[in-house]
């Protein structure tokens, strides 16, 4: 299921230029939302590559892709920030924030994807909302527990995970 | 309902039975009794918290008794769970999501209907397992037509939908689907409103059957969700929802024609008010009381996307006159209000502790919406109550 | 079942003096232990006919009765000192505590009775001990959870009864 | 093993395989792997906490890297779970308690054995649903047998027995009955002893069907109940259990024979140390370690029945000088304490909030116990710990 999902919203990403991914999603959202609205890591990932180096604590509620964040952070509970802890199941959806990079300046668009099928890990608890949006934004919504695709609705911890350049 | 939660009822029973069958003559045996409560009163509230900040796994429903500041008790269910009160005050139902194995396993949703009176399951239905899982749990998640028939609760795939449930039968008759559309605003016998992404309202009819009868969709947006993006849940003071704005603008909605139909935006601020920051912001930052004709807001004073910082103040807003008619001054931040619907109302508000901040206990403030006065609190409220309701 | 139990346990107590409790269980425990030890209310409410008042504050951890306490005072919960909040069971065992009231000077056998079926209410939350037992000496012990004869074994509070003068 | 349980491997394996056929050629893409551990550790620990003071549903066993001091990752179980390491590393059990409601419902009692590197379930076998449910989840609640293939889970209904699990087959053997005695202190290959209520030890022998064969008793009570319990958890050094009374005297029990050999019990305080009041106690307050016979306990000054008071030092006995041999300050009063028996041993000190008390967090302290330095802490635990352990 989770390899299909995936597969579904490679394609729906490929068709798709990063820079209109917001006002897709906007429009899917106002539409019909039937699909998981996924964060395309593997064709973002590509446009990444010449990428500016990070900095910062990503220990830290204040590391800058955590701009958007609700939960805890994985780095704290056994997982990185893009990385899930242990026997928990990265869901393969994820609410969608917008970051500054501290170096380059540039806005990315940042996945917030859930860790899920073990109780929450309670450490690290940050929130920040920028960008957060009410349900009927539901992409946009940092306090949906982003599961879809998984096996189970319990959140443990949550990634923030590069998705591209916003523009 | 399950075979067990059966003989707990009859354990129950046993128990009663056992106590009443004491002889009269030496005085009551202590430790033989399980509390009831009396009817709900007006100052009643409920609150829906999660276990804490460590586990989603066991929503609590707790009962409070506002004039004495007292706890009554609770319910206790699953992940992330929503509830509200029957309209004649018999009943509280859950709608819960559980695991077989607590975090994993296979998932059972299902509605509880709890004894208003003894906190205890009378009956369950099971229901397909995809209630929506959010936080807040607001009201917009589950919601009972206004003659307690019914039962809508809200699923999130994430493609929306309505379980409806007939309280009657304790059986699921059917699903609407609102593509696009979120939250269950109950605005006639069978029909209720959902909030689009495009910003603007479907409104749905339904019939006893569970059945979608027709939708009309405003032709405009009533806001603008890029700009100015409205909390999920009005304030409905007779026909009409106010939503109130990240920025602090107030959007009217007359909901009794279809499509319903927005009013005039007016901004809640004064010129002075909005350089000085303030905007409303918490979980549960809105409340309506329709006998007054009023709405009351947690405000804060913070930037851009502060939306869910707790308020230091409940501003009261009178919805005819589109001004500031009171300002309560909270002796602690809150991020939950409501205001009971009685004669002589009351406000409350739910403080959270700070996380990773100076710890603060989680706690119940009461407020006389007459005199503006601070009558006081409830202490060690537990886990980490996001959202509060009152019995219709 | 709790009728049951409730039954049996009378029977036990019928044929016990009150005085010579403590040390019928500590027999029971070393030999056979096969039945929930009750706390025998019926008989012990008629010895107490006669009680002394009592004083102190019910929902403070330093209440005379609760000299053994561990867990949260049914009093906050929405139960009382004696009574179990709505929607709990209240098990027919406990563990046993001794404690001395503060007007008689006497020592009573109090039955910490937990209430059983919802989750922790965790509200005055106090832990005094005195008595308390590993677990070898099981009706002693204040860790069990004292839910035998109820329809589950997660606690929402726990009660303070008398049971009767220990001598 | 349930069929969601399968499907949760499978999309976890699915995960895996993807993520291995990605090309090599572009950095790798973001967010698409689940962690996994490497072997465990010397300096690893594992700590059993419930979800909290406001829930009992939700028991994590938390891993932590002792070394680092950092949060490796948790299993999540039932009520009142308890847990324990094979001894080849490779598998973590887990014994829990779920209720199909949450708090109530069909009870299911289960041993899930969990990949020790993925923290994830690999199977389950259903177990009579009758564990004991004690705080804290002592390690003689659940135990291995020296080889690894056997388990033993105790039961409390009150009655005591131990339900036997072979874990090769994953099936319940059966059950062996410990009338009046409890605990589960491994003492052979196929050997346990208990503690009875009488002050006398059991020691029981059982065969590779889950069967007693052999059951013998002390003629006389090692220790006196009445006037001075013993903990229930002793330290094991060699061929003799240490056990540590309310009192602060020691209890050696030689269990290489049977029944055991019960020897001469001294007292871990001078007339001063008495006089200033100082006694063992916590949640865990004894820790062996046999290559260097040495014990560690956890003491504080208080009176009769203060025996689950937070310790403010570790004092360190030589079991063969029944002298004291060290003593080390503690920077937070500690409840639980653990030594992990390689030649560099830690020494590790759980704290937990003080309830009612001045809000402190809950967290683990490290210290060398060849130095008795203080080498760090790791903060923010979830929960609240009540027992801890390491692999064998």
């Amino acid at each position: 299921m989770d390899a299909l999902v995936e597969r579904v919203t490679r394609t729906v990403a490929m068709r798709t230029s990063r820079r209109g991914i917001l006002g897709m999603l906007g429009k899917l959202i106002a539409g019909a939302m039937v699909l998981p609205l996924l964060p395309v890591e593997r064709v973002s990932a590509r446009a990444n590559t010449a990428e500016a180096a990070e900095e910062g604590d990503p220990l830290s509620c204040d590391y800058w892709r955590y701009c958007g964040f609700d939960g805890s952070l994985c780095g704290c509970c056994g997982g990185s920030t893009t990385q899930c802890p242990p026997g928990t199941m990265m869901s393969p959806t994820s609410w969608v924030g917008s970051c500054k990079h501290p170096i380059d300046g540039k806005d990315y668009m940042i996945g917030y994807r859930d860790c899920c099928g073990k109780d929450q890990c309670g450490r690290c608890f940050c929130q920040n909302n920028k960008g957060d949006m009410p349900l009927y934004r539901t992409q946009l919504d940092n306090g949906v527990t982003w599961c879809f695709g998984t096996a189970s609705f319990v959140v443990n911890c949550t990634t923030a995970v590069k998705l591209g350049l916003k523009s | 309902m399950s075979r067990k939660a059966w003989s707990l009822l009859f354990v129950i029973f046993l128990i009663c039975v056992t106590a009443m069958t004491v002889p009269a003559q030496p005085p009551p045996p202590e430790g033989v009794s399980v509390r009831e409560l009396g009817p709900i009163q007006p100052h009643w509230v409920f609150l829906i918290s999660p276990a804490g900040v460590d586990s989603e796994e066991a929503t609590k429903v707790e009962v409070i008794d506002g004039d004495s500041l007292q706890f009554l008790g609770m319910l206790t269910g699953g992940v992330l769970g929503t509830a509200a009160v029957s309209p004649d005050h018999r009943f509280i139902y859950m709608a819960d999501t559980f695991y077989s194995r607590g975090a994993r396993g296979v998932r059972t949703d299902v509605v509880t209907t709890y004894d208003a009176r003894r906190l205890a399951p009378v009956r369950e239905v099971i229901i397909p397992p995809k209630r929506q899982q959010t936080i807040p749990p607001d009201s917009s998640a589950l919601a009972l037509t206004p003659d307690g028939r019914l039962l809508l609760v809200a699923n999130l795939t994430p493609a929306t939908s309505m379980t409806v449930v007939d309280l009657g039968s304790n059986k699921v008759l059917g699903e609407i689907e609102t593509p696009g559309c979120t939250g269950i605003l109950i605005s006639g016998p069978r029909r209720f409103e959902s909030l689009c992404g495009d910003g603007t309202m479907i409104s749905i009819d339904f019939n006893d059957s569970g059945r979608m009868t027709a939708s009309q969709r405003m032709a405009r947006p009533f806001f603008d969700p890029e700009k100015d993006p409205v909390f999920s849940v009005p304030a409905v003071l007779g026909h009409t929802a106010y939503f109130v704005s990240y920025h602090a603008m107030v959007y009217p909605v007359d909901w009794s024609v279809e499509p319903p139909k927005a009013g005039t935006p007016w901004s809640m601020l004064t010129d002075a008010q909005r350089r000085e920051g303030w905007r409303p912001g918490g979980y549960q930052p809105l409340a309506g009381y329709a006998p007054g004709n009023l709405f009351y807001v947690l405000m804060h004073r913070g930037g851009q996307w502060s939306h869910k910082q707790a308020g230091i103040e409940v501003w009261v807003y009178s919805a005819q006159h589109r001004r500031r008619v009171d300002r309560i001054v909270l002796p602690r931040p809150g991020t939950d209000l409501y205001v009971t619907r009685d004669s002589d109302p009351r406000l409350f508000v739910v403080s959270l502790p700070e996380l990773n901040g100076p710890p603060t206990p989680t706690a119940l403030q009461s407020f006389s919406t007459r005199t503006g006065r601070y009558l006081g609190v409830l202490d060690q409220l537990p886990g980490f109550p996001l959202w509060m309701f009152g019995a219709p």
